[in-house]
């Protein structure tokens, strides 16, 4: 059968109204049904004809799945509120501005106003071989074309891999494990919260999904508690361009100082393995010390721990180590006039 | 084939639109990708009587449906699976909108939809029913006075090929909505969901910012 | 249904990837009806065994109470093989039916302890173990054709006593080197393709057909030992089979049994040192 | 506030160089004006191929080759053509045999027995077209071609050109891996032969310099070695520039039918009047046979000089199904058939003089050739390297190697921006050891007057028509600050780390010896006709401002036509390799003169006296105080006259296209035509000074730019802001081989991985400084009449070095062997401190 691109297969689509309806939909139809939420990662499964689903569910009709909810503790975001939306929410703004800075740097303005927030932590990885349409593990197959001895693996995995070292690229999920965010889901079996770092896995569990949703499940809402409201946020993203691009890395942290020393603090790293990384040890090594140069380095060193290199992504490590640095120590702002 | 399917009088079909959020039972019956009618471009898609036996009147009252495009009513026979720049370009002869990737990277396809500008080549035109679409051919007025924006094109002889054009200025007219008077850096912000391969971003900007004056000016007085 | 998983390689090839993993149910249920049946025949079915008589009371005299089988490093071998069979079923389809964990690390593991341990019982069997005792002889394949006739109803001598295996557990072994060794042979190889301490990776050691029909063995062979072991596991459980089992647990099994099911002939024991040459005297005499 | 702000933003957008004052003594000439295709451009009515429709319009799809290199065995496709819908397939074996080459000077050449033909029964790269399916919509098309199956043969294949050269290294062709030119006195066209280095040449590779064995093709001038012995400082150094593909924003989308025997072609061109007979060609039918549409297209960059063979797909589909047939590209079909600028594997071992002068050169460079027709880019490097920087003594040693990667084309700047990338940082480098200003260095080393350049022929060199490249470096320097910005320190603060970079830049800047044609209409206004592409340079508009200016007649007087070969064109240049500017206002100057000439001989007919006492002026033919006539009644008169003045009669020695055109005008009004015989002496180039500046972060390996100025000598500047944007669209051309364009092949099955733009990279506008600045000398060449050059192709290679150079300036040397250069590359060179790993490796 020979392989033709660019042309979307017919599918039937469905705009339920509410979740409900939704996930009847979804049961009704099982594995033929794809969910739609932007679309900018389904689109192009569908239109490279990899994927055909028979059904396609859009949410974006569903009211229940849109917009920011002040909460007791926090705020809860729809899954379906637009990253546009998210940068400019003036509570987001003002009290968890690392979601902000991270949604902001997210592609191109025309995606940020279409892609949503559940779209964005669950997109899959991009990986050239994996998009390409080659078999490999996560396609079902039993190969990873990245890592051979002459894969092309520049924007691959140091860390974690098994099998397959695709890497996850959203921007905004380390920034809602910074924010000890819970995910709410809403499963055949009912509603689960969890927290964000349990939303995401990586190939040693499960090597075709970089999330822990079932057919069947849907990611409803996002809860970020007023815990690390008005921490001190660092959020920095390295991209080869500087709009429309995957991070090559990526870090997000939250920490809270009294005095010069750090009391607690949250930090995660994405591109660097196939889910985003929360830094445990790095947390608990840089409790109640004091936040400088020397905490960074030490921190640094401590992230990238393990880190194998394949060919081509050595460069990946220094960069860890240098942005997780950064995260606590800061940088130094250069300014010339001229 | 196609003579015979776009030969099917159109109002042999229902005339109403199903509203947007779908009764339950109306979707779970399923709405059904496909039917019989074609317009007579029913170019890229499925030519109506090619649907494999999925033909029924259901379907058809979902297919064809109402857009509010450039503030005209435009009933349209639109599949499923139609991108909203597809349905433009080849339903309602809207070829302003151009389709450079087709993927949501370059942004020639830019269009608004209730002020925001979008990637038109990914969004499905049904998932516009009922919202305000605006392309490149709406901006002008009608008796041929250009928007402040195009004129600013006008003033500077912004851009090369031009191919990217009626993106970049639908994206430029979108991002003014929201932010009417920005510096070179947050209009190059603004717009920088668009590609130009000619590259002539300098003069490009330049021509934006003077239709941002433009239409500050226009505004003003 | 398709009994294989197909993909298009990146040179747009059609090639195998796998087996389907339905054959993990079909392999199970294979099993489990085996199990019944056989236990039902038992049951409700199965004659009295009844072998020829053998002059063997002399014989018998010189028995000792408890007969060798299997010397400790032969049972050390079984178990560990044991052991690592099972982690590598386990660790194999329980993430293909649903239970999913970090696996790989311990299947490759388990499959190089398999590994080892098989080439030393080779080694093993072949210079310090009497190498033919598990492979049919002329006798076991007659006294075969005479129980068959006779379970068919058919007159026909009644069989002689087994030698040290029965013809079913030399089957059985038969089966079993065919599949161990297509999972290990293919397994070795596929450990090219992960992260292990043995050789650096390279999983273009092969083209992407010959890798897909090697994937496609191991998974068939794979299932296939599901059901060898659940067979293997029931007769070492059954009753009437337990002083077996026994001796794979202390070596030794016990005089009686060995006189009921065992020909002296055929298995002979070590008594004392001089005792073959008197066994056969006496045999003649 | 608002107006404040509104005047900042003035102050940032527009007060530019672009608004220097230029045309003095003009009308038109380096004056602003809109063109008249602006208007529809901005409102979305300009028709580019993909708009056109055709009543019951097929649409096509492309089956792609899997493989890089195989041979089609069997094409099942039964199944597909019994869909509904399906209504033909076109495979290579509906192909019209490629016809031979007619020239001009009617000598024949042979059609290449190694060309592309659109489709093929031997894909030579992955994603080469092997057949097309045509249906009543893309769908089907797509769903039938899902039905097909193909039987391969797979051959042997290789994707990097150094891979081939190995001994016992697979042939990218069955005969062979290296373009040659035969031997002899004179060489007819190049072939495909064999060539392989031995194990010692590839000894070097492992000290991470380029091999040199044997090279096919060679020359050199003045001698080398003593050069190099008298040298103060020598360097050898490797450099690999990166493959980057053209990625028109408009596809070769193409729509075709057929009209009582005339095949209808719609697409995208560079060059109207020149992409006819190419068709003709490729179908192997007369030309008067072939109607081509073009108005606008959706840019060139030389992918699209005469168009692209696969617009013969719809074409011979629309006949063999008596229908409209639309062919759209998608942007993965075009990344693997919409052409290429080819890397180069370069090494350069140079010799300074203590000040920094250029004693000796030994040039040696691979060239990634694709596996296609062979492209000039290894050759022109040479010649371009020894005429930007002046070597007293030069070799020059080339090879053009076929790989199984997509086929390569000219690419603005082709060959120029490689050279001037492997020789920049040697020079920047240089600089640094002797203590030289990088300014001052590049003073002393630039071409000027009638600069010399290339091999010797009969003993002496060919030379340049004119070079104010010093004036365009001291402007440059100059408006740039360049002094204040070396002298500013630190250079480091915090972990951000500024440099700055200066380049040469030049390239062909014009050709001679086309044809004009307008007419006088008795309306009084004139139409131009114009051959010219309209890619979005204008030229296609602003070289007949040349003959409104001559004929005096103010701008609203005048029409051009362009865009359709049945609106009777002239004979043109391609628009390609900078030409049309330089060759087109010749033309426009010389049929001006000819109008001119012809108003003056019909006054003098009907008003008496003699042509030379009349005057044109003010839409007037007139006598000074005297009777006169306007242009009007002119046009009226020569209607009547007949003959040469309204086109019965056409010049000798115009083009036989031209003549066709004149003969379908004549009768209409004043026809004017003329070929441009001006003298010329010496080959027209143009030429430009980059200056940029930098800010690394040393921990993240991330830079931006933070300044960018191209100072441009091309003589006559015709249209400031078409101008301005050429010299800035084209130097970001350049900056994108700097900071990310890159081709990534998987080595292991030679497919390309890298075909998304967020892959391949083309620069955003976020990754150019937000005010780019430019500047033109404006003064003429003195070897054409309006003294106007050519500018497409040189601000290239001066926007990739000019990067290249600051990043040095900021890191140091020995951080990259490669462009481009990222975060990647600039990291692991400082955390290992030692070059990236790597540094010849093709397509990572």
């Amino acid at each position: 059968m020979a392989v033709i691109r660019d042309v979307m297969p017919a599918f039937e689509l469905y705009q339920p109204g509410s979740v409900a309806d939704a996930q009847k939909l979804l049961e009704q139809h099982g594995p033929d049904a794809w969910v739609l939420a932007g679309g900018l990662d389904s689109f192009d499964w569908l239109k490279d004809r990899i994927r055909k689903p028979k059904v396609v569910v859009d949410l974006s009709g569903i009211e229940e799945l849109r917009g920011v909810r002040t909460t007791g503790d926090g705020i809860e975001i729809g899954a379906m509120t637009t990253l546009t939306e998210i940068v400019n929410h003036p509570v987001i703004k003002q009290r968890y501005s690392l979601l902000a800075q991270a949604a902001e740097v997210v592609a191109s303005p025309q995606i940020r106003n279409q892609g949503t927030l559940g779209g964005n932590v669950s997109q899959d990885t991009r990986c050239w071989y994996y998009r390409g349409g080659w078999p490999c593990y996560r396609a079902g197959g039993n190969i990873c074309y990245a890592d051979t001895p002459e894969g092309r693996n520049r924007e691959h995995a140091i860390l974690h891999a098994d099998r397959c070292v695709a890497v996850n690229p959203s921007d905004t999920a380390p920034a809602l494990i910074a924010l000890d965010a819970k995910f709410v889901l809403r499963t055949p079996k009912g509603e689960r919260v969890i927290d964000a770092e349990d939303y995401f896995i990586g190939p040693e569990i499960d090597i075709t999904r970089l999330h822990i949703l079932q057919p069947g499940d849907l990611l409803t809402a996002i809860r970020i508690p007023s815990a690390w409201a008005g921490a001190q946020f660092y959020f920095e993203k390295v991209r080869d361009r500087n709009v429309w691009d995957f991070p090559l890395l990526n870090v997000a942290s939250a920490m809270v100082l009294s005095g010069g020393t750090i009391e607690r603090m949250r930090i995660a790293v994405n591109g660097a393995a196939a889910r985003p990384l929360r830094l445990k040890p790095v947390e608990d090594a840089v409790r109640s010390q004091p936040r400088n140069a020397a905490t960074g380095e030490m921190a640094g060193k401590l992230s990238v721990r393990g880190a194998v290199p394949l060919q081509f992504n050595a460069y990946k490590i220094p960069l860890m180590r240098n942005l997780v640095k950064r995260a606590i120590s800061g940088v130094e702002e250069a300014t010339w006039t001229c | 084939m196609t003579e015979k399917a776009s030969s099917k009088p159109i109002r042999d079909l229902p005339q109403e639109d199903v509203p947007r959020a779908v009764s339950r039972r109306n979707f779970i019956k399923g709405v059904i990708t496909s039917g019989v009618a074609v317009s007579s471009a029913g170019y890229l898609f499925r030519a109506s009587s090619l649907l494999h036996g999925q033909q029924s009147p259901a379907g058809l009252g979902e297919r064809l449906i109402t857009l509010n495009v450039n503030g005209q009513q435009r009933r349209v026979d639109a599949m499923k699976q139609e991108t909203l720049a597809s349905t433009l370009r080849y339903k309602l002869g809207l070829t302003g909108t151009k389709l450079g990737c087709d993927r949501a990277e370059c942004g020639s396809c830019t269009v608004l939809i209730d002020d925001i500008p979008y990637y038109a080549c990914s969004v499905l035109t049904h998932t516009v029913r009922g919202r305000k679409v605006l392309t490149i051919e709406g901006l002008a007025k009608t008796d041929g006075t250009l928007h402040p924006v195009q004129q600013g094109v006008i003033d500077e002889q912004g851009f090369q090929c031009a191919f990217c054009m009626p993106g970049f200025i639908m994206a430029t007219v979108g991002y003014l909505k929201t932010s009417p008077n920005p510096t070179r850096q947050e209009l190059a912000q603004g717009i920088s969901g668009n590609l130009c391969r000619c590259q002539d971003y300098d003069k490009i900007l330049t021509a934006m910012m003077r239709g941002a004056e433009n239409l500050r000016r226009s505004n003003r007085g | 249904m398709d009994l294989l998983e197909w993909a298009t390689s990146p040179w747009g090839q059609s090639v195998p990837i796998h087996i389907a993993w339905f054959l993990i149910w079909v392999a199970v249920i294979a099993g489990l009806l085996f199990l019944m049946v056989h236990a039902s025949y038992v049951m409700y079915f199965a004659k009295p065994r009844v072998f020829a008589a053998d002059d063997s009371s002399a014989v018998s005299a010189s028995i000792p109470k408890r007969i060798p089988r299997h010397s400790l490093v032969a049972r050390m071998f079984h178990w560990i093989m044991a052991a690592s069979m099972f982690t590598l079923l386990f660790t194999a389809f329980l993430p293909k039916v649903g239970m999913q964990f970090n696996w790989v690390t311990y299947h490759w593991i388990a499959g190089a302890v398999l590994t080892v341990s098989i080439v030393f019982h080779i080694i093993h069997a072949s210079f310090w173990l009497d190498f033919w005792s598990i492979w049919p002889d002329r006798i076991d394949l007659d006294d075969a054709w005479k129980r068959v006739r006779r379970f068919l109803g058919m007159p026909a001598p009644p069989p002689r006593k087994f030698a040290k295996y029965p013809l079913e557990n030399k089957l059985f072994h038969g089966v079993i080197i065919l599949c161990g060794l297509s999972v290990i042979l293919t397994g070795v190889f596929m450990m090219s393709r992960v992260r292990t301490i043995f050789f650096p990776r390279n999983p273009y050691l092969f083209s992407d057909m010959t890798w897909g029909l090697m994937y496609v063995l191991h998974g068939l062979a794979g299932v296939g030992l599901i059901a060898l072991v659940m067979m293997h596991v029931y007769f070492g459980l059954r009753p009437e089979k337990r002083a077996i089992t026994k001796s794979m647990i202390f070596g030794w099994m016990d005089r009686d049994f060995y006189l009921e099911e065992h020909d002296p002939e055929r298995w002979k024991v070590e008594t004392a040192p001089s005792s073959p040459t008197r066994n056969r005297m006496e045999g003649r005499g | 506030m608002d107006n404040q702000k509104t005047d900042n933003d003035k102050a940032a957008g527009t007060a530019k160089a672009a608004e220097r004052q230029y045309g003095t003594g003009y009308k038109l000439i380096g004056k602003n004006y809109v063109t008249p295709d602006l208007y529809a451009k901005v409102t979305g009515q300009a028709k580019y191929a993909e708009d056109f429709r055709a009543e019951g319009m097929l649409f096509c799809k492309l089956l792609l080759s899997p493989m890089p290199h195989a041979r089609v065995k069997r094409i099942h496709s039964d199944a597909a053509l019994a869909m509904p819908g399906v209504k033909a397939i076109l495979t290579a074996n509906d192909l019209p045999a490629p016809a031979d080459t007619l020239t001009d000077n009617g000598t024949v050449i042979k059609a290449s027995k190694w060309g592309e033909r659109g489709l093929t029964n031997e894909p030579v790269y992955q994603g080469e077209p092997i057949l097309a399916v045509a249906a009543v919509d893309e769908l089907t098309a797509a769903e039938a071609i899902e039905k097909i199956q193909i039987d391969f043969e797979r051959l042997p294949f290789v994707v990097d050109p150094l891979d081939t050269l190995r001994p016992g290294g697979p042939n990218p062709r069955t005969d062979g891996n290296v373009w040659t030119r035969p031997a002899g006195p004179n060489p007819g066209p190049p072939e495909v032969t064999e060539l392989k280095w031995t194990h010692a040449d590839f000894a070097e590779l492992d000290h991470g310099r380029l091999p040199r064995g044997k090279a096919p093709d060679e020359w050199a001038y003045g001698d080398v070695d003593s050069g190099f012995k008298n040298a103060e400082l020598v360097l050898d150094e490797t450099f690999v520039t990166p493959d980057t593909s053209h990625q028109t924003l408009e596809t070769r989308s193409a729509m075709a039918y057929w009209q009582n025997g005339k095949v209808y072609i719609y697409t995208g061109t560079q060059s109207t009047a020149q992409t006819l007979p190419a068709i003709a060609r490729w179908l192997n039918i007369s030309p008067d046979n072939v109607v081509f549409i073009s108005e606008y297209t959706g840019g060139g960059f030389g992918s699209k000089i005469t168009g692209g063979v696969s617009m013969i797909i719809p074409a011979l589909l629309a006949k063999k199904t008596n229908t409209p047939v639309m062919m759209r590209i998608s942007r993965e079909e075009e990344t693997f058939i919409g052409r290429a600028r080819p890397s180069f594997q370069g090494r350069m071992k140079v010799g300074f003089s203590k000040e920094g002068r250029i004693t000796a050169l030994d040039m040696f460079v691979i060239c990634d050739n694709g596996p296609y027709d062979s492209v000039g880019d290894a050759p022109s490097s040479g010649r371009i390297v020894s005429l930007l920087y002046q070597p007293q003594a030069m070799r020059w040693r080339g090879l053009t190697v076929l790989t199984n990667t997509p086929p390569r084309s000219a690419q603005s700047s082709p060959g120029g921006l490689q050279g001037i990338v492997i020789i920049e940082p040697i020079i920047a480098k240089a600089a640094r050891r002797l203590g030289v200003d990088q300014v001052a260095i590049r003073r002393i080393n630039c071409p000027e007057g009638k600069a010399p350049f290339g091999p010797l022929a009969q003993g002496k060199q060919q030379y340049a028509t004119s070079a104010f490249l010093k004036e365009a470096l001291d402007r440059g320097a100059e408006q740039f600050k360049w002094s204040e910005r070396v002298a500013r320190t630190p250079k480091r603060r915090g972990t951000k780390v500024r440099g700055v970079g200066v380049s040469l830049s030049c390239y062909v800047g014009g050709t001679i010896g086309f044809d004009g044609l307008l007419v006088i209409k008795p309306d009084g206004r004139i139409t131009f006709q114009s051959g010219i592409g309209n890619l979005g340079t204008e030229s296609v508009i602003d070289v007949h401002r040349v003959g409104a200016e001559v004929l005096g007649v103010p701008w609203e007087k005048c029409d051009v036509v362009w865009g359709n070969t049945t609106k009777n064109l002239p004979f043109t240049c391609v628009s390609g390799g900078s030409q049309t500017t330089h060759a087109m206002t010749r033309a426009a100057h010389a049929t001006a003169m000819d109008a001119k000439k012809k108003l003056q001989e019909i006054a003098a007919k009907k008003l008496g006296g003699k042509p030379e006492q009349y005057e044109v002026a003010n839409e007037r033919v007139f006598r000074k105080g005297g009777a006169g006539m306007t242009l009007a009644q002119a046009a009226k008169y020569a209607i009547q006259l007949g003959g040469v003045y309204d086109g019965h009669e056409a010049g000798a020695d115009l083009h036989k296209l031209t003549k066709a055109s004149v003969a379908a005008l004549a009768g209409q009004g004043l026809v004017a035509a003329a070929k441009d015989n001006y003298p010329r002496d010496g080959s027209t180039f143009s030429y430009v000074a980059s200056f940029a500046e930098v800010e690394v972060d040393v921990e993240t390996g991330k830079y931006y730019i933070v300044d960018f100025l191209a100072s441009a000598d091309v003589g006559t500047v015709i249209h400031p802001r078409a101008l301005g944007g050429q010299v800035l669209g084209r130097s970001v051309l350049g900056i994108g081989h700097a900071i990310g364009q890159k081709w990534v092949f998987d080595p292991h099955y030679g497919e390309m991985v890298s075909k998304r733009f967020h892959h391949n990279k083309p620069p955003t506008i976020l990754d150019v400084p937000v005010d780019m600045q430019w500047t033109a000398l404006d003064i003429p060449d003195p070897e054409t009449p309006v003294g106007a050059r050519g500018i497409g192709e040189p601000p290239v290679g001066g926007g990739c070095a000019s990067i290249l150079n600051a990043l040095s300036d900021a890191l140091g040397d020995e951080i990259f062997q490669r462009a481009p250069v990222n975060a990647d590359t600039i990291l692991t060179s400082l955390e290992a401190g030692r070059p990236m790993q790597h540094p010849l490796t093709a397509h990572i």
